[in-house]
């Protein structure tokens, strides 16, 4: 009697430790090895795009928040700029400024989640919870700038909500000088853990032809080698002032474009950022950050597309105006999204295990894959 | 670099009739192009040496709603018009960029799937059929994907979309 | 032992029957383990764990169920007591009703063997180490029959990979063994365990009893087997690095997923109790068992009757180190990952242990 | 469970032993280590070092078998409220559900155009707590679990308050 082999099917999510949310991966398995991964969005549709259509230009912002939560800034910062562009209108320096500085912190705590969460799923828990506590010191510099931990509303089409507290530079110094060494206590933690790097380096290998081809971006395209960040190749806002590096991956402990080395970029990254910020702060100029702020938003017929580097790469904001108060259409190219898109590639041939590695280095944020 | 104008004219005598015609507006003009050519059209503009449009940054679905309106209690149901695709490109290598359009009749929307040319117009046009119902020929895997895989009310983004009172039984309107 | 013969003479006297004296005897001093260490170690060991982790973490842990929250796991096992038992109707019903009391007990069986003190040890087999090694293989079938019986993929694949990570563990663990065996003669723990008597240069590590060039020579090849074995022990109760078989972030609680109630408190009590019956073998063949590293208070005092209880101190306080060690690992280290678990293995620790093996044999020769 | 309920009232003994029952039930409330959308990270965030669910006794469970207490942060879609509802069911009695934020509170800011997007997860299973908040903080699910655990102290072994 022949023996009858199956593959076995595997459904992961969407309530799963690991899937970051409410990602459902169907996992095509022989014995424990992946044969096709299959991933179902859609469990955190909030129509976001629908919502758009039937608000006002000022009152999308809210829900940009709500797409990308561990950005809020970076989505809103986008979106802003890219209505600005369809408006035409300049900003006081002041207020660009002070937009790069919470881009940027909002970019570490970003990181820091991502950084976090990927230490949870290869089993090491306390660096998720070093990285908490060090986001939290990020949350409250923003809670004292505008009174929320998470979602902002902050940054406004034309300027911000608030000015700056009078603590916050002396804050955000103090923050600056005592992150700087949890960084490299993230690194003798996790980055260059011998079990960390057995797990991670030459997995999910991304070669950059794939990752370009598949529209890849953010710290996965740099982690493969490709030297390119919109806050330098498609400067917007004040960024071309600043001085600052880009890390790409270089496979130091294992093939460019391993799972290590996205993790990496976004570790090098965060030093990167802070010195942004650190750049911005003694630049700061004085000035009135809603002065610019229109008292109507009517922006004429036309249609946009505007890109930001956000924490998990290239947000796009395609608005179509038909000339009324609230957006004909505003399609979303969010990061998480197209990022995903990719996981069946990567993890063909690896173990269920290794694809856990594999997920927590795209780094999705569910409410941006479904929004 | 290239400019729009330069590269419509490139396009132009490559795909002639298949290339409509090149909308101006201060940001972003776009290339009018033919639903059922999108596919080739996108093919020569990746691998032409001078141009080289190898990242899809964004594809877009989009109710045009300029059909005729016929408002039944509150909710317009509309008749004819089109929706529409906007294909936004860019090389990496070049660091131009170009926006395609292609418009397609709403009441059989039908366009070539670019999603062999680049992999990430896949995820793209499976969400765009899914909220808009515009159906991508060739596609691999053409199924809903924001949306249960099982619902039948129809299109949400369209603008003439109607909710319905319940889905497996539970209440959808508030 | 002490014990034991106090207990048959008071019930034999009050009975006047051999029979029924040595049954209560040896009832009550089998289920003593269980009861004076056994379940109150792992009530304290949760709670442990939890303190321990919570400090590393920059956090507290536990704090409102009394004072430190020291009552937290005596309410969680409460509250587990009252949980629903759910057995889902595709479950294969005595199987999956079996299988914690089959881990629990395998885990419970460990205990009968080791030398809590000289007075006391559960029963002084000649083949204690092996009896031990043998009722650990116990805790596999439990585990199997747990992931089988679940009729759940991920129960399915922890069950397997621990039933893989467990046999293959126990090789370099018994060879590891295998060289103490056949430096000390003997498989009697108690035995293993007086040898070492004295102070802690006349412990295993550090070659055991006796002032001789064998037993210098003995000093790297013990710390070698020592580290094989600590390894090796992590592996066989799943902590981490090791604890795939239970991956939270990728099998969700592995072969344990689908119990809930006291069904899942019995697997988790025997994991701890696991990890205190494995830190305590390694703790009586390499580190003296209850001996006293510094001589004991009770004959500077001259008061004999104090020994047992300082022995059976330091023999818990051995066993609590090498647990505390086992935590600090698990809120270090990330996990490995299957085929890199059982290389490791394979392909490291078991070659090592021969080698280890064949050398100590050498100079035992010479 | 039943044959309890038709033979007693309260008396003493029984309101002894719910002290201690009660007291064990609410210093463990093991959570579904689930996360729906933003609350989540709140949710992350107050089991992390700064506000550390932990001092309450609640720790995430990974498997819904094992847990006491479902929160419910975020929004629940009509995709995913299936999947809720048999979470839900899968936990084992007694079982407790805290609503995390507005959204599935009442479908928060997405009640009037969220065409995927559930009004209430109370529509689905039965609520305990409502957190309200967008997202609420982590004070405020504390606060949350806090009147939960006043809620189960007053529960008695025969008769269930939800």
């Amino acid at each position: 009697m022949a023996i009858k082999t199956e593959e076995m099917v595997l459904n992961m999510g969407p309530q799963h430790p690991s899937t970051h949310g409410v990602l459902r991966l169907e996992l095509v398995l022989e014995g424990e090895i992946i044969q096709k991964v299959i991933p179902h969005i859609g469990y955190l549709h909030r129509c976001f795009e629908k919502h758009c259509e039937a608000m006002t230009y000022p009152q999308v912002i809210p829900y940009t928040d709500r797409m990308d939560y561990l950005a809020a800034m970076g989505n809103e910062f986008g979106y802003a700029i890219t209505v600005e562009k369809l408006l035409g209108i300049q900003l006081p320096e002041r207020v660009e400024y002070i937009r790069v500085i919470m881009g940027e912190l909002q970019r570490i705590a970003s990181h820091l989640v991502a950084i976090g969460t990927y230490g949870a799923d290869i089993g090491a828990m306390t660096p998720f919870l070093f990285a908490f506590r060090d986001r939290e010191v990020i949350l409250n510099l923003f809670e004292i700038t505008c009174g929320a931990r998470m979602l902002y509303n902050y940054i406004w089409v034309g300027g911000l909500s608030h000015d700056l507290h009078p603590d916050f530079v002396r804050l955000t110094r103090e923050f600056i000088k005592y992150f700087r060494p949890k960084i490299v206590e993230m690194n003798e933690l996790l980055s260059t853990n011998r079990i960390f790097i057995e797990r991670t380096a030459n997995v999910g290998v991304l070669p950059l032809e794939t990752a370009i081809n598949f529209g890849i971006t953010g710290p996965m395209l740099r982690g493969s080698g490709f030297k390119w960040d919109l806050r330098r190749d498609d400067t917007y806002s004040v960024y071309n002032k600043f001085d600052f590096d880009i890390p790409v991956g270089e496979g130091k402990v294992g093939t460019v474009g391993d799972c290590w080395d996205r993790y990496y970029v976004r570790i090098l990254e965060m030093g990167e950022s802070l010195k942004i910020i650190e750049q911005a702060l003694d630049q700061l100029p004085e000035g009135d950050v809603t002065s610019a702020i229109p008292k109507r938003i009517k922006p004429p017929v036309g249609s946009v597309y505007k890109r930001v580097e956000n924490p998990r790469g290239e947000l796009g904001y395609f608005i179509i105006s038909n000339g009324t108060t609230s957006p004909f259409r505003v399609k979303v190219r969010a990061p998480s999204f197209v990022n995903l898109g990719i996981m069946d590639v990567l993890c063909k041939n690896h173990m269920v295990a290794d694809v856990i590695a594999i997920l927590g280095s795209v780094d999705i944020v569910l409410g941006e894959v479904d929004r | 670099m290239k400019s729009e104008e330069e590269l419509f004219n490139i396009l132009k005598t490559k795909f002639n009739e298949n290339v409509i015609k090149l909308v101006k507006q201060p940001i972003d003009p776009f290339i009018i192009c033919d639903p059922l050519m999108i596919n080739e059209i996108s093919l020569y503009l990746l691998s032409n040496e001078e141009l080289l449009f190898d990242n899809l940054m964004n594809l877009s679905g989009v109710d045009d709603a300029n059909g005729k309106s016929t408002p039944i209690e509150g909710i317009a149901t509309i008749e004819g018009g089109t929706l529409s695709v906007y294909y936004h490109l860019e090389s990496t290598k070049f660091r131009h960029k170009v926006v395609l359009k292609v418009c397609t009749p709403r009441e059989k929307p039908e366009v070539a799937s670019v999603a062999l040319v680049w992999r990430s117009a896949d995820w793209h046009e499976r969400e765009a059929y899914d909220l808009l119902g515009i159906k991508f020929l060739n596609h691999p895997d053409l199924r809903r994907i924001l949306m249960p895989y099982d619902w039948e009310a129809g299109y949400p983004l369209r603008k003439d979309y109607a909710n319905p009172e319940f889905y497996h039984g539970m209440k959808v309107p508030y | 032992m002490i014990i034991y013969d106090f207990l048959y003479k008071f019930v034999f006297n009050i009975t006047q029957s051999a029979a029924i004296g040595d049954i209560t005897a040896m009832i009550i001093s089998g289920a003593l383990p269980l009861l004076i260490l056994v379940l109150p170690f792992t009530l304290v060991a949760v709670w442990l764990e939890r303190k321990v982790s919570a400090h590393m973490q920059d956090r507290l842990g536990p704090m409102r169920t009394g004072s430190h929250g020291w009552l937290q796991t005596v309410a969680d096992l409460i509250k587990l007591l009252q949980k629903e038992d759910i057995v889902a109707s595709d479950n294969d019903r005595p199987l999956f009703n079996l299988a914690p009391i089959l881990v629990f007990a395998g885990s419970y069986l460990v205990f009968a063997a080791l030398p809590f003190s000289s007075a006391y040890i559960g029963s002084n087999i000649d083949l204690g180490i092996i009896f031990i090694i043998a009722a650990s293989g116990f805790v596999v079938a439990g585990i199997l029959m747990a992931g089988w019986s679940s009729n759940n993929k991920y129960s399915l694949l922890g069950a397997m990979r621990s039933a893989a990570q467990i046999i293959s563990y126990e090789i370099p663990t018994i060879l590891v063994i295998l060289t103490i065996i056949m430096i000390t003669g003997t498989t009697n723990l108690r035995t293993l365990s007086e040898m070492q008597t004295g102070h802690f240069w006349n412990w295993m590590i550090f070659g055991g009893a006796g002032l001789s060039l064998s037993k210098f020579l003995f000093i790297p090849f013990m710390l070698i087997g020592f580290v094989i074995l600590y390894i090796s022990t992590l592996a066989e109760v799943n902590r981490t690095p090791f604890d795939i078989p239970e991956a939270e972030s990728e099998l969700v609680s592995g072969y344990h997923t689908e119990y809930s109630g006291m069904k899942f408190a019995m697997f988790f009590l025997a994991e701890y109790a696991n990890m205190f019956a494995v830190s305590a073998i390694v703790s009586a063949i390499f580190f003296g068992g209850y001996q006293s590293p510094i001589g004991y208070l009770g004959n500077t005092l001259g008061l004999p009757w104090m020994i047992p209880i300082e022995q059976f101190l330091w023999f818990a306080s051995k066993g609590v180190f090498f647990v505390l060690v086992q935590m600090w690992l698990r809120w270090t280290l990330p996990r490995l990952r299957v085929d890199q678990l059982m290389a490791l293995c394979w392909k490291y620790l078991i070659p090592i242990a021969f080698v280890n093996l064949i050398i100590v044999g050498l100079i035992t020769v010479l | 469970m039943s044959y309890l309920d038709t033979q007693f009232d309260d008396n003493i003994i029984i309101a002894k032993v719910d002290d201690l029952f009660n007291w064990a039930r609410l210093s463990s409330l093991w959570q579904v280590g689930f996360g729906l959308a933003c609350c989540a990270i709140e949710m992350m965030a107050t089991s992390a070092s700064h506000y550390d669910f932990d001092r309450f006794g609640v720790i995430p469970r990974p498997s819904p078998r094992q847990s006491d207490i479902i929160i419910i942060s975020g929004t629940v879609t009509l995709k995913m409220a299936l999947r809720v509802k048999r979470l839900y069911e899968q936990m084992p009695d007694p079982k407790y559900v805290i609503s995390m934020g507005s959204c599935s509170n009442c479908g928060g800011p997405y009640w009037e155009h969220g065409y995927h997007v559930l009004k209430g997860v109370d529509r689905v299973i039965p609520v305990d707590v409502y957190v309200p908040g967008c997202p609420p903080r982590p004070e405020a699910l504390l606060e949350g679990l806090m009147k939960l655990q006043e809620k189960v102290r007053n529960e008695s072994v025969i008769k269930k308050s939800a």
